[in-house]
Order: structure tokens, then C-alpha cells, then sequence
């Protein structure tokens, strides 16, 4: 499981490190995106284990010492995904109004507001 | 009002007027004796403050006001919106003989003629470049006339 | 319903209107006199302040066309009054006009509130003299703020004996028991710190950067002429006399046994305080250029506060 | 009374829905349907408020009736103590006053409809973070908060920068966002539960590294959505775009629910602001915002973004409040968080209504407004009284609370770090009046620039809003015990209470108790003082002498204030030293030259740290993350 952890932190600084470098305005938004799976994959990954199978099962068909996996993260990896979604489609109509605008992506240019 | 309290305040005013003289300087185009001189009575050694005085920046301020120089045709506007501009009542004390009768510039192109033709001059201090004894005396009577027109101006 | 009598007479009276008039009329008279006579000259009449006052109140006020009139005319009468509200927390022996328990944070706003009153009344005026003049005045309190304020922590701190106390009445108390705090020599940087914010909160001769006749001409006041101007003017004597009065009511409040030696005690400190603090820079050196005032508050008179605040801070 | 939280909420997710169907039929049913709206949430808010407020119980609502079994509670709970209506208070005033504002502000504005739905769908999530008990649910309602707020910050994209700011504001927003949803997964990695009770219960007991880093994570997400020290720049960008009751509602309510976290987060959820090291913390950054912001906003050229940095640094006082610990500073700290809200928000609207009238926003360009629109600077002199704490108006009374209790916890715990705290906090205030001077110097006095020639006073519809806030602003200055009993002494209390806030949760009704220890020190009665201003100034004006006022007559029909006055009629043209008076109005660029000649190389440090660049941004707010973390780990 630790690995899990490893690569989910992994994605979360490979994100934040494409936001910092990049001077692209669409690989600042991929790099986003990319935090927004870190975090996914550290959800799902806290309430998975081994064992344990999907938490389905008929009323009274519970066999005991079977291992379910908890279920809960799995429901907030989606509102999670959601949310993600969302906010790339946001930032990415930002960008082409931001294109029509200002007429670069070069994030190095796109600043009138400043000091 | 109760036991004319209005009258005694009117009278310390009136008195008050006589007692603090704020000098406001124009420099009407003048050779600038008079100026130095001007400022020579307000130094310690000649000390015009044991009459009130003290030099403002503002003719907003001002209840004296000294004009030296001959009026020359660029500082006539300024002297007369300078002089629209101080509130009643005030005194005119032209300094040196220059703003009084234009002195050795008098009939040049350049000068438009005594201060007295653009408004009534209340104490003239004669000589060219007034020793700043002489300044204080036209000083002392300006004092006198300032009581007399703030008197005036509440009958 | 004596009580009630005791306090409107002390509001009306005795450390209240009428003796903060007088006291700060004969204070500025008699600032003027000392200064003349350290240039060797006879100087005015020690009443010369109340004549200029009653002068400008015989002459007619003129609003300018440019300028805001609500604000121009009641800006004056607004900081008069905060003035004077101010002189009545000051504490002449253990007597004092209006006594709360945090009486050193309300003088400190409602200082801030005549200097503002200034800077709004000559924001209004429109004439531009009159806006670099309000900048240099708030430029001047940005730097004596600091100070005060700091001073005022140590003395709070050090007459609280635990817990901070910001009101004149405990401060009075704690000096009435050990002396004057100027017998500390703990505080003598506060004191020479406070000494030093004198001159610039009341916009005198060397930091009245906002009124520099020279430069730009009356600066703060340049629009200013008759009712409102004899405003101002008296606002300056009355700061003048509260300037000196939290001095003494900080450092050196000696209380005797009966009030007319108080009050007697409290003037001559008051004269002597503004004697050091006021006349003496003011005939001995010339205007300070705008930023020398803030180098100056910041570096040496803020080093001298915070100074004594940490040896007190340090439990000496 | 039961579902009363809930019915709130939804009655603004659901006006938000009605409102883009009906809405766009003509603007009358716009306004209709969210006037009612906003009304009705407000109502159901101000009538839990005796409940709540005044007996001290706990509402809790389980949505969907999934009831806690066994003290383990696995439903979503909305919980409404006295510490979350407080704030609710602050959000549903907040937006009626923004949405009656907008009104007539948006009028010219094309595609309403989708502006009040977004209004709408922000006022819902704000409310829903606020009434939550549920640290997920609280993280979902920042999600729609941060997405509303960037679209509505992009509102109007034709006005210069305003993609940028949104932009902005969305990438180093999700910066926040990401921080605290791995704070919340974290702590369901340890505790097994969302529940912020169920948490309150566990949390102390349970001291391993996890939650220490889930504290860091939670607290730079809170950091950001309170734009503290290294996120300032974004909430200068998103305020100075954004239209004006929009940007009310990023500076008075967003920055609360930041505020609103972070007391959660400290007070109920870990407990921990006993240590030392956590007061050091966020009274730090309490402190570094409030100073750098205030710095900041000196050298503005733009009247908003001074504002957004003047907002940035008040939630920096009351972050400092909060991070003291004692029952008096969290008082202090909420009591300036409602005042910050009215009186930034008044400034926002005047704003607004300045840049209605005039068009523009630059201070060197406005100037002399005062005599074109006399109302609007009695309602913008009002508001810079009140932030900068001129003694009759709120803000004072809350700033001089924050002062007494910043120095009283500095001389009983006799720390000197908390001494400094005092003196930035009292040095902060005068530099928040200096630039409220050069705000009021460059726009509403002075000479009337070109541009205000023809502006005319702003619409009613504009001027009621304002008036309410307005009249707010002082009577919570004039009555400050009486507020402090009803309503901070309750919220203080629940704040402090959280093992009654966790049983309440868990095993139904609990009461929380009003801490005796809330001492507010002493205090002026304000009336008294006011009683005593109006005698002295009857006194004042009784004193007539004959010397007559002259006021130049009152300039007739199409005369224009022409320039070329003739020298004899000058009176009352402004003294030149003799000269025509030419047009020269001192501006804001040109104020405390002084000041800013001494501090020459600081200024120009942060002018280049501002760079507007998406990564600085990005970096500074990465790094302060880092920091933030290895802090926590060290100490707390």
C-alpha cells in the first residue's frame, strides 16, 4: 500500500512542479489536472487494502471473515473527479478567452496586473 | 444678547485687529532693497513681533500687506488677484518710493503706474530702500487704520 | 447629586474647558516670549496668541470656489473640539475632568483625530499647496506614532505592575507611591523619546513640515482664513498645552496632600516641559526637509523608546 | 427549528436554479425571484439566532435521517452552534445588501440571468461551508465557492486584466482547494471519520505524525481562502476586476469563511491553540499580512486593488486576534471580522458607484467628486472612519479590543514576541489612515479632474444598500457591550466549548456554556463621550461674532467653472501665489513623498515580488506550503 502513497505524492509534486516551470498557460492547466489524479489515486488508495473485496452483498449473505474495502473514500474519489473536471473546463475556457485577448500564451506576457 | 456680551467681544476684537498685524510680502517688481529691508525689520535685531507682526505665507491670512516694487506690466495681474484675495479688513502699506510714484522708473514702457491706481493705498513708507525703522512706524499706523476699519465693518 | 455637581464643575471648570484655554493661551504666549528672548529680542506680549485668535475672528471667512464647504467650515470646529475633549483625561495631581480605565488609548485616537481633521479640512480646501501639505502632515504622523505609542507601552507596562494598565488615574497612583517616573533612570530614553514626539505631534517651528510658511506657503492652512482659521490656530495652542500635560501626567505627576499645590506643581512642569521640548529646537534649529523628520523619528527617537522598553520589558 | 440550517441553504441553491429558468424572461422576475430568495435565507438565519445565540443550544440536522448509531456518526450533519450562525450572519447580511446593490449596479450589464445565478450559487455555498458539520462537505462547498467566485470574477471580461485575475485566482485557488482536501483524507486515514464532532472527540488523542501533516495541509488551504501572506496578490488581482458587489462579497465573505476555517480547524478540530508554537504561527501570519498588505497598498494607482490590499490586511487583525488563544482575543478577532465585512464592503460599493458615475478607477485621474457627489463621500468618509478606527465608528471599537488583548497576552505570558504583534498591530492602523487620506485626497477632494466634470450623483437603488451599511458601521460602534454580550460572548464561548459542541453532535441536545473568562476590560461609553462633543460644539457655533461668511454664489444654468477668471473677481479662486489657477490636482502618485523616499529599496522589493506571473504566484504559494509543513512537523 505504501507504494501507493509514493506515487500519489509522486503526481502531486510532478503537478505542482509543471504549474511552477511552465510558461505555457495550457501546461499550467495540465499540470493541474495532474495534482487533481495525485490526489485521487491518495483517496482511493487510503481506503483500499489487500484482501478486501467490494462492499456488495445480499441482505444476510455476509460470510463472516470476509474483508470489504471501506467504501467511503471511493465516494469522495468521484465528488473528487468531479470537481477536477470541472475545474479544467473552467480554466481552459479561461484560456481561450485569455488567447482572444491577449493573443499569446506565454504566461511571462499575460500580466497587467502586477505591483 | 444677555448684558451686551456682543459688544465687549466686538470691542476685544476691534483691539485684538491693532495688536496682531499678519505681513504678507508682494514683490511688485522691485530692485529688492526694499525687500531686505522688509525682512531686516522682522530679524531680532529691529524684532517687528513686539507689534504682532509675523510674516505669512498666504494672503488668505493676511491683514497687512507690503508691496515693493514699481508695478511692472508682468506683476500687475498678479498684484491685483493677489490683492482680490486677502478678506477684509486689511491695510496697503506700499514700502520704498517705487510702488508710490514709480521713482526713477516712472513714464518707462514697462511700468503701469503707482499702486494707487488700482486700489486705495493706506499707509505710503517713503525712501528708497525705508530704513526698517521707518517700516515699523508705517507699520504702527497701518495698526491704527486696521482698528478703525474693523470698527467699520460690524457697525 | 454632589458627586454629579463635582464632576460637571470638574468637566466645565477646573481641569476641564475653561483652565485648558487659559493654561494653553498663556502656555503658547509664554513659548514665544522664551524663544524671542533667547534670540535677544523683547518678543510679543504674552497674551499674543489670544489677539491673533480674537483677530481672526473679526475677519471675514472666504470659501474658495473649489472647495468642499460642508467639510471646509466644519473640519475645524471638529478638531477644536477633539482637542479639547483630549485635555480633559489629563490628570492634575489624582483629579481629573473624565476618568475611564483606558485613558491613554483614547488620547493616542484622539490626537489622531485632530491631525486628521486638519488633513480632511485641508483635503477640502482643493487648492493644491493644501495637498502637499496634507501629505507632509501625515508623513509626520506616520513618525512620531511609532514612538508615542511605544512610550506609552512601557510606561503602562511599567506602572501595572503585572498587568498593563493604560489608564492615567493608576499611573498617577503608582507615581504618588514611588515617586516620579523621571527618577527612574530606566525611563529616561522614554522620556527624552517623548520629549521628542512633542514638537512634531503639535506641528512645531522644526517639524512643521504641513504649515511650512516658506515652502508651500501655510501648506495645510494655505485656503484658510477667519473663523476657521482662529479654529485652527487655538487648536494649536490647546495641543500645545495637552502635549505638555501628558508628559507631566506620565513622568511627572507629583501629588501633595491638597489641589492648589497640585495645580501650581502642574504648571510649572508644564512650562518647563514645553520650555525644553518646544522653544528650545525651535530657536536653536532650522525646518527638517520631509524625509529627515521620518529618519529621524524612525531611527533615533524610535531606538530610544524601544530602548527603554525592553530594559523594562527585561523586568529591571 | 429542526431543519432550519438546511432550508436555508437549499432555498439559495434552489433560487439559483429558479432564477436561470424564469430569469430570463424580463428583469422585474430577475429581481423578484432573488430578492425573495435572499430574504427568505436571511429570515431563516435571524430566526435561529434566539435559539442559538441567546440559549445557547446546538442545532444538528443528518441529512437523509442517517442518525449517528453508537456514537459513531457516518451521515453528512449540518450543525449550527453559536460560532457558525455568527458567521452565517455575517454571510446572509453580506449578500442581501450586495444583491440589492447589484441590482441597479448590473443593470447595464449583458446576460444577467447567468450573474445572478452565479451570485446565487455562491451565497448557497458560502452558507452551506458555514452551517456544515462535515469536513468533506466543507471541502465540496469550497470547490463551488472558489469555482463561482473566479466566474463571476470574469464576469465583465472586457475590463482590463479581469481573465488574468480569474485565471489567477483559479490556478493558485486549487492550490488551496488540493491542500485541504489531502488535510481531509489524511485525517480519515487516522480517525475513520468526516465528522468535524467526531473528529473534536478523537483528535486529541490520537498524536501521530499524519495528523500533524493533515493540520499543515488544512492549514494552508484555510490560508488561502483567507489570501494571507503569500496568496495576497491573487485577491488584489480578483477585487480590482471583478464588479463591484462581487468583489463585497470576495473581501467580506470569502475571506470570513478562511477566517471561518481556521478557527474550526484550531479551536474545534485539533484543539491545539494551547501550544505556543501554534499561537506563534498564525499570529504570525496574522501579523505578516496585516503589515506587508497595508505597505502594499500605498503605492495603488487603482482605487480597488488599494482597497482588496487594505481588505487582505484586516483579516490579517483578526487572524492575529484569533491566533492568541484567550476568550477576549477570539472576541476581538470576530467582532472585527463583522465590522471588517460592513465597512470593506461600504468602501467596495462606493468604489462601485464611483466607477458607475465616472467610468474609471485610476486615483491619478479622478479627483473633486466631493462637489459632484456629495452623498456618495459622506457614505466613503464614514467607511475610511471606520477601518481606520476614528473613535465613534466600529472599527475602533474592535481594533482598540484586538490592542487590549494582543498587549494583555503579551504581559501575561510575558512574551516579547507578542509585544512586537501590539506595535505592528498600532503602527499598521496609522498606515491604514494614511492611505484612507491619499484615497479620499486623490478621488472626493481636491480639484475636479476633468473626467468628474459631469458625473452626477449614483441611482437610489445604489444608495440604500450603502445607507444600510453605513448606518450598521455606527451603531455597532456606539453599542459595543451590548453586542459583545449577545453575540460575540456566545460565539466566543462555542469556539472555546468544543467537547459540548461534540456531544451535541453525537448524543443529541447539549447547551454550550458562556465563558465568565470573556472580560471585556473597561470600557468609555462612547454616548457619554458623543454627549459631550455636542454641548462643546453648541458652545462652538453660539460664539457668532459679526464677521460674515462669503461664499461665491452658486454657479447658474450652463455656466461652466470656466478658468479664465479676470484678476479683479478673483476672490475666491483658489491663492496661486498670483497666478491664473491652472488645474493641478495633488493626486495619490505624488502623496508621502517622505515616507516612501526612506523605504525606497522595500517598496520596490515587493512592487517586483507582485510579479502578476502565474508561476511566481504559484511558487510562492508552494513554498510557503513546504514551510508551513516542516514547521508543523518540527514543533507542533
Amino acid at each position: 500500500m505504501t507504494f501507493n502513497y509514493f506515487v500519489s505524492f509522486f503526481f502531486i509534486v510532478l503537478g505542482l512542479f509543471c504549474i511552477i516551470t511552465r510558461h505555457n498557460l495550457f501546461k499550467v492547466v495540465i499540470g493541474m489536472s495532474v495534482v487533481d489524479y495525485g490526489t485521487n489515486l491518495l483517496i482511493v488508495s487510503i481506503g483500499a487494502s489487500n484482501k478486501g473485496t467490494a462492499p456488495i452483498y445480499a441482505a444476510g449473505e455476509i460470510v463472516p471473515g470476509t474483508w470489504f474495502v471501506d467504501p467511503i473514500p471511493q465516494a469522495l474519489t468521484l465528488t473528487s473527479i468531479v470537481i477536477g473536471a470541472c475545474i479544467t473546463a473552467m480554466a481552459l475556457s479561461l484560456v481561450i478567452k485569455i488567447y482572444s485577448k491577449y493573443g499569446t500564451l506565454d504566461t511571462r506576457e499575460i500580466r497587467r496586473l502586477h505591483g | 444678547m444677555l448684558f451686551d456680551l456682543d459688544k465687549k467681544i466686538n470691542e476685544a476684537i476691534d483691539d485684538a485687529a491693532s495688536k496682531s498685524l499678519w505681513l504678507y510680502h508682494i514683490n511688485a517688481g522691485s530692485c529688492n532693497g526694499c525687500d531686505i529691508e522688509i525682512v531686516a525689520a522682522l530679524t531680532p535685531r529691529y524684532d517687528a513681533e513686539r507689534l504682532g507682526c509675523k510674516l505669512t505665507g498666504s494672503p488668505r491670512q493676511a491683514d497687512i500687506v507690503l508691496v515693493s516694487g514699481p508695478v511692472t506690466l508682468q506683476s500687475r495681474d498678479r498684484l491685483i488677484r493677489t490683492l482680490a484675495q486677502v478678506p477684509e479688513p486689511y491695510c496697503l502699506v506700499t514700502v520704498g518710493s517705487c510702488p508710490c510714484s514709480g521713482n526713477v522708473f516712472k513714464g518707462s514702457y514697462a511700468v503701469c503706474g503707482p499702486v494707487d491706481k488700482y486700489r486705495h493705498v493706506d499707509v505710503s513708507v517713503a525712501g528708497c530702500t525705508p530704513k526698517p525703522e521707518a517700516i515699523m512706524a508705517g507699520i504702527a499706523q497701518a495698526a491704527a487704520i486696521l482698528k478703525e476699519k474693523r470698527k467699520g465693518m460690524h457697525e | 447629586m454632589i458627586g454629579f455637581i463635582q464632576s460637571v464643575l470638574n468637566i466645565l471648570l477646573l481641569p476641564g474647558l475653561a483652565f485648558t484655554l487659559i493654561a494653553s493661551i498663556l502656555l503658547a504666549g509664554i513659548d514665544r516670549v522664551l524663544v524671542a528672548r533667547m534670540q535677544r529680542r523683547v518678543g510679543p506680549p504674552v497674551l499674543q496668541p489670544l489677539y491673533d485668535v480674537l483677530k481672526c475672528l473679526g475677519k471675514e471667512t472666504i470659501v474658495p470656489r473649489k472647495a468642499n464647504e460642508k467639510v471646509f467650515l466644519l473640519a475645524p470646529a471638529v478638531g477644536l473640539i477633539s482637542v479639547l475633549v483630549t485635555a480633559m483625561f489629563l490628570p492634575i495631581g489624582n483629579v481629573s475632568a473624565i476618568r475611564t480605565n483606558a485613558d491613554m488609548i483614547v488620547i493616542l485616537y484622539l490626537l489622531t483625530l485632530a491631525s486628521v481633521t486638519l488633513i480632511v479640512g485641508s483635503a477640502a480646501s482643493g487648492s493644491p499647496f493644501a495637498g502637499v501639505g496634507l501629505s507632509r502632515e501625515m508623513v509626520a504622523m506616520i513618525s512620531y506614532e511609532l514612538p508615542l505609542v511605544m512610550v506609552m507601552l512601557t510606561v503602562g507596562f511599567v506602572c501595572g505592575n503585572g498587568l498593563a494598565t493604560f489608564s492615567l488615574a493608576k499611573i498617577g497612583a503608582y507615581q504618588a507611591a514611588n515617586g516620579p517616573l523621571l527618577l527612574n533612570p530606566v525611563l529616561w530614553p522614554a522620556a527624552i523619546a517623548l520629549l521628542f514626539v512633542i514638537p512634531c505631534e503639535v506641528g512645531q517651528q522644526p517639524f512643521d513640515i504641513d504649515e511650512a510658511e516658506t515652502e508651500i506657503c501655510e501648506g495645510v492652512l494655505a485656503e484658510y482664513s477667519g473663523k476657521p482659521l482662529a479654529q485652527f490656530k487655538m487648536m494649536h495652542n490647546v495641543k500645545m498645552y495637552v502635549m505638555s500635560g501628558l508628559f507631566c501626567a506620565l513622568f511627572l505627576n507629583i501629588q501633595t496632600g491638597f489641589f492648589l499645590a497640585d495645580i501650581l506643581i502642574y504648571c510649572v512642569s508644564c512650562v518647563l516641559v514645553t520650555f525644553v521640548s518646544m522653544s528650545v529646537p525651535h530657536a536653536v534649529t532650522a525646518r527638517f526637509r520631509v524625509e529627515q523628520v521620518f529618519k529621524f523619528y524612525w531611527t533615533v527617537v524610535t531606538g530610544c523608546a524601544a530602548l527603554s522598553l525592553i530594559l523594562v520589558w527585561i523586568g529591571l | 427549528m429542526e431543519n432550519f440550517p438546511i432550508l436555508a441553504i437549499m432555498t439559495l441553491f434552489m433560487g439559483a436554479f429558479i432564477n436561470s429558468l424564469v430569469g430570463r424572461r424580463s428583469h422585474k422576475a430577475r429581481v423578484a425571484v432573488v430578492f425573495t430568495t435572499m430574504a427568505i435565507s436571511l429570515l431563516l438565519v435571524v430566526s435561529m439566532v434566539p435559539a442559538v445565540m441567546f440559549r445557547g443550544e446546538i442545532i444538528t440536522y443528518w441529512m437523509g435521517g442517517w442518525a449517528p448509531e453508537a456514537g459513531w456518526a457516518y451521515g453528512i450533519g449540518l450543525e449550527v452552534d453559536a460560532l457558525s450562525l455568527f458567521f452565517g450572519l455575517i454571510v446572509t447580511i453580506a449578500v442581501m445588501v450586495s444583491g440589492t446593490y447589484s441590482f441597479t449596479y448590473m443593470k447595464r450589464d449583458d446576460s444577467q440571468v447567468n450573474f445572478y445565478t452565479l451570485f446565487l450559487m455562491l451565497a448557497g455555498s458560502v452558507l452551506g461551508l458555514v452551517l456544515s458539520g462535515d469536513l468533506f462537505n466543507i471541502f465540496v462547498m469550497v470547490e463551488i465557492m472558489t469555482f463561482t467566485a473566479v466566474a463571476l470574477t470574469a464576469f465583465r471580461n472586457d475590463t482590463e486584466g479581469a481573465l488574468e485575475g480569474a485565471f489567477k485566482y483559479l490556478v493558485v485557488g486549487s492550490l488551496g482547494s488540493v491542500s485541504i482536501l489531502t488535510g481531509t483524507i489524511l485525517i480519515y486515514g487516522c480517525l475513520h471519520t468526516l465528522n468535524l464532532a467526531q473528529i473534536a472527540d478523537l483528535a486529541i488523542h490520537t498524536r501521530n505524525p499524519v495528523m500533524v501533516v493533515a493540520f499543515g495541509f488544512l492549514f494552508v488551504g484555510f490560508c488561502t481562502k483567507a489570501f494571507m501572506f503569500p496568496f495576497q496578490p491573487l485577491a488584489a488581482d480578483a477585487h480590482a476586476v471583478a464588479p463591484a458587489s462581487i468583489s463585497m462579497m470576495i473581501s467580506g465573505v470569502l475571506t470570513k469563511c478562511g477566517v471561518y476555517g481556521m478557527i474550526r480547524l484550531v479551536y474545534v478540530l485539533f484543539q491545539n491553540i494551547g501550544q505556543t508554537h501554534v499561537q506563534y504561527l498564525v499570529t504570525g501570519m496574522g501579523c505578516l499580512t496585516m503589515f506587508i498588505c497595508v505597505t502594499m497598498a500605498f503605492n495603488q494607482h487603482n482605487f480597488k486593488r488599494l482597497l482588496a490590499f487594505h481588505s487582505i490586511s484586516q483579516v490579517g487583525y483578526v487572524i492575529t486576534a484569533i491566533g492568541l488563544g484567550t476568550a477576549v482575543g477570539l472576541g476581538a478577532g470576530l467582532y472585527h471580522a463583522i465590522n471588517h465585512t460592513l465597512f470593506k464592503g461600504l468602501l467596495f460599493l462606493v468604489a462601485g458607484a464611483v466607477q458607475h458615475q465616472t467610468g474609471t478607477l485610476d486615483l491619478d485621474e479622478l479627483g473633486g467628486l466631493s462637489k459632484k457627489m456629495p452623498k456618495t463621500t459622506l457614505l466613503f468618509l464614514i467607511g475610511a472612519a471606520s477601518i481606520s478606527g476614528i473613535p465613534p465608528f466600529n472599527g475602533f471599537a474592535s481594533k482598540w479590543m484586538i490592542y487590549q488583548s494582543i498587549f494583555s497576552k503579551a504581559v501575561n505570558t510575558g512574551n516579547i514576541f507578542f509585544l512586537l504583534v501590539c506595535i505592528v498591530a498600532l503602527l499598521t492602523s496609522v498606515l491604514t489612515l494614511a492611505s484612507f487620506v491619499k484615497v479620499a485626497q486623490s478621488v472626493f477632494f481636491g480639484q475636479c479632474a476633468v473626467l468628474c466634470r459631469d458625473a452626477e450623483e449614483c441611482e437610489k437603488g445604489m444608495r440604500i444598500p450603502m445607507w444600510v451599511l453605513a448606518i450598521l458601521c455606527v451603531v455597532l460602534g456606539l453599542f459595543p457591550d451590548q453586542f459583545g454580550e449577545l453575540f460575540l460572548k456566545p460565539a466566543a464561548g462555542a469556539a472555546m466549548g468544543a467537547d459540548v459542541y461534540a456531544a451535541a453532535m453525537l448524543s443529541g441536545k447539549a447547551v454550550t456554556s458562556m465563558p465568565a473568562i470573556y472580560g471585556y476590560i473597561g470600557t468609555w461609553s462612547p454616548i457619554v463621550w458623543i454627549v459631550l462633543l455636542l454641548i462643546v460644539t453648541a458652545g462652538m457655533t453660539i460664539f457668532s461674532v459679526s464677521a460674515p461668511i462669503r461664499k461665491p454664489e452658486a454657479l447658474g444654468e450652463g455656466e461652466v467653472e470656466d478658468e479664465h477668471v479676470l484678476p479683479e473677481n478673483a476672490k475666491y479662486e483658489p491663492f496661486f501665489s498670483g497666478e491664473e489657477s491652472v488645474h493641478s490636482h495633488v493626486t495619490g502618485s505624488d502623496l508621502f513623498w517622505g515616507f516612501k523616499e526612506n523605504w525606497k529599496k522595500y517598496f520596490s522589493f515587493w512592487h517586483d515580488w507582485h510579479s502578476g506571473i502565474v508561476n511566481d504566484y504559484e511558487l510562492y504559494g508552494v513554498v510557503f506550503l513546504a514551510a508551513a509543513l516542516i514547521y508543523c512537523i518540527l514543533f507542533i
